[in-house]
């Protein structure tokens, strides 16, 4: 079984990546082909403020959340993700005895992109256009080289970042990242881990776990859906419509967490 | 300020405006960018791209 | 040909990027396969700075600088070489046409090293025992990983890390990983680029260049280099005494410099 | 401060010494690491090894 999964950045997370490391162990001796791709947020926002680079974010008419990136903030995060998280991740995982490959999605061409030249961003009372904004639209994914190291029989973790047609590397959301990788692979799974139990129904009360969710009932959701989790939904929906079997937003900072996201303890996202 | 939509021509007053901003045309509707301010200088704004971003 | 290539960290080196990548781009069209092994010192010293991280360095008893590795330093050199450095040689190399892999030499075990448990350092008239630096000695190298990706096609740009017996990501001399790298692979060539045109008989005369040196001879050329060269030939000599047909420390700063170091425009280390 | 060499049971004086510093006995000549200054305590410096670093 081919399983994508992506690991958020938020700082619960970080506490679990040893036992992550040995779950991934478990499932790899197990036969399963893994692909991890990676958020960072909180790392990179730690860094931002060590380095005196304001963090800013966006937020668009639709109400979706996502980090105003312009260059210096682009050097922060490619520091923190490419450089900290997935060698973190990468030392982790070799320890346990997992063969694993920490590379950016712009070794071998893996995601390009096209840099959004005017992101609409909600102020106030105002609506401004971003120009210098260095995230990016994914429009192509070659999944030649995450083959190529998982037939070697390693694991590929993945820092989602994007080359875009000026030569730049750009910002891209990790939820969707995942998915349109799960998606190209034809992954069976899709599993999106972050420091939730999955889509609450009430989220200050973590056993109001919503189960099992349809593609075709996703929007009904969304009210109840914070902006991250927004997210995440979007991107579940976008794999599973695209033919990943199915997708689960599930809790990273538990115990063997893939292991339990793959036996649908989490929100389940299904055709 | 003075507004003038480079659309269709129509006129109206705003109190201030800041570079980057959209302002919509009252009379045709249609969204204007705030491409400088001195001199104040407006030109269609760009179509809304999906926002997704880290 | 294999041809593993290091490039500095130094600052001229960082002006002639895309130099290096359309002349590493015509060495793979011509069918050589190519492994880019990085430093990143000046990347890391600025970034240091920036962090408030104070760049020390290590002056050893018989006259080798190195840099003194605190966990603090080590966080500094992941982001500032695994992050910028490694990603921006990506990025020149995909936008020229080469499908590069940026890795660590952590990834899929290549490195492996024993920490230096205490290493001396001259202090004035004083020698001192340092404890807790973060640098290795290369055990193992295992060239599996790099192998798989040269036989994909791809052209692995390397940083170079070390995973050390307690689990420790630690740092390592480059010029050293490089010749390591050489050997494990067999290469045809291992080529030292720098920001001088290779060993000078006066430092002063670029012109006084030291064309070649039979590795029998080579610690009679040793007074005359400065600390770094010093580095770069006992890493050419090492490489050259353990099967590596020639190593050539060149000048990175150049139009197409791997291949005029190649083509022997440098000092050409033989057996 | 008063050094007391822990290999050869040496005696001699010092004027001032710093936590990691090397210290040659002058009796028998061994390499001692200062590995503490409050209370003074001395031990074998452990072998010189390859000091290849970044």
């Amino acid at each position: 079984m081919i399983v994508v999964i992506k690991i958020g950045g938020a700082a619960g997370i970080n506490q679990n990546l040893t036992g992550l490391a040995n779950d991934l162990k478990s499932l790899v001796d197990a036969g399963n082909q893994i692909l991890l791709i990676h958020g960072g947020s909180a790392e990179v926002d730690a860094l931002g403020e060590r380095l005196g680079v304001p963090m800013r974010y966006i937020t668009s008419p639709s109400g979706v959340r996502s980090r105003y990136t312009d260059s210096a903030t682009m050097e922060v995060f490619i520091m923190a993700m490419a450089g900290r998280v997935n060698t973190e991740l990468v030392r982790q995982l070799q320890v346990v005895g997992v063969k694993a490959v920490g590379i950016t999605a712009i070794s071998g061409g893996m995601f390009y992109g096209e840099r959004k030249t005017a992101i609409r961003s909600v102020e106030g009372s105002k609506v401004k256009l971003i120009r210098d904004d260095l995230s990016a639209t994914l429009t192509s994914v070659d999944t030649a080289l995450v083959e190529h190291l998982l037939a070697g029989g390693y694991l590929p973790v993945v820092c989602p970042l994007v080359l875009a047609q000026g030569g730049e590397v750009c910002n891209i959301d990790a939820d969707r990242a995942a998915a349109a990788l799960a998606t190209a692979l034809r992954a069976d799974q899709l599993i999106l881990l972050s420091n939730v139990p999955g889509l609450l129904e009430d989220v200050s009360n973590p056993s109001s776990l919503i189960r099992c969710i349809r593609v075709g009932e996703a929007e009904s959701y969304e009210e109840i859906a914070s902006a991250g989790m927004k997210k995440k939904l979007a991107a579940a929906v976008a794999a599973v419509r695209s033919g990943v079997k199915r997708a689960v937003i599930a809790d990273g900072r538990v115990e063997a967490p893939a292991t339990r996201a793959i036996r649908s303890e989490g929100t389940v996202v299904t055709p | 300020m003075l507004c003038s939509c480079p659309e269709c021509a129509g006129k109206w007053k705003v109190g201030s405006l800041e570079k980057g901003e959209i302002v919509v045309c009252p009379e045709c509707g249609v969204e204007l960018e705030v491409t400088s301010v001195e001199p104040l200088s407006l030109e269609l704004a760009p179509e809304e791209e999906e926002d997704w971003g880290e």
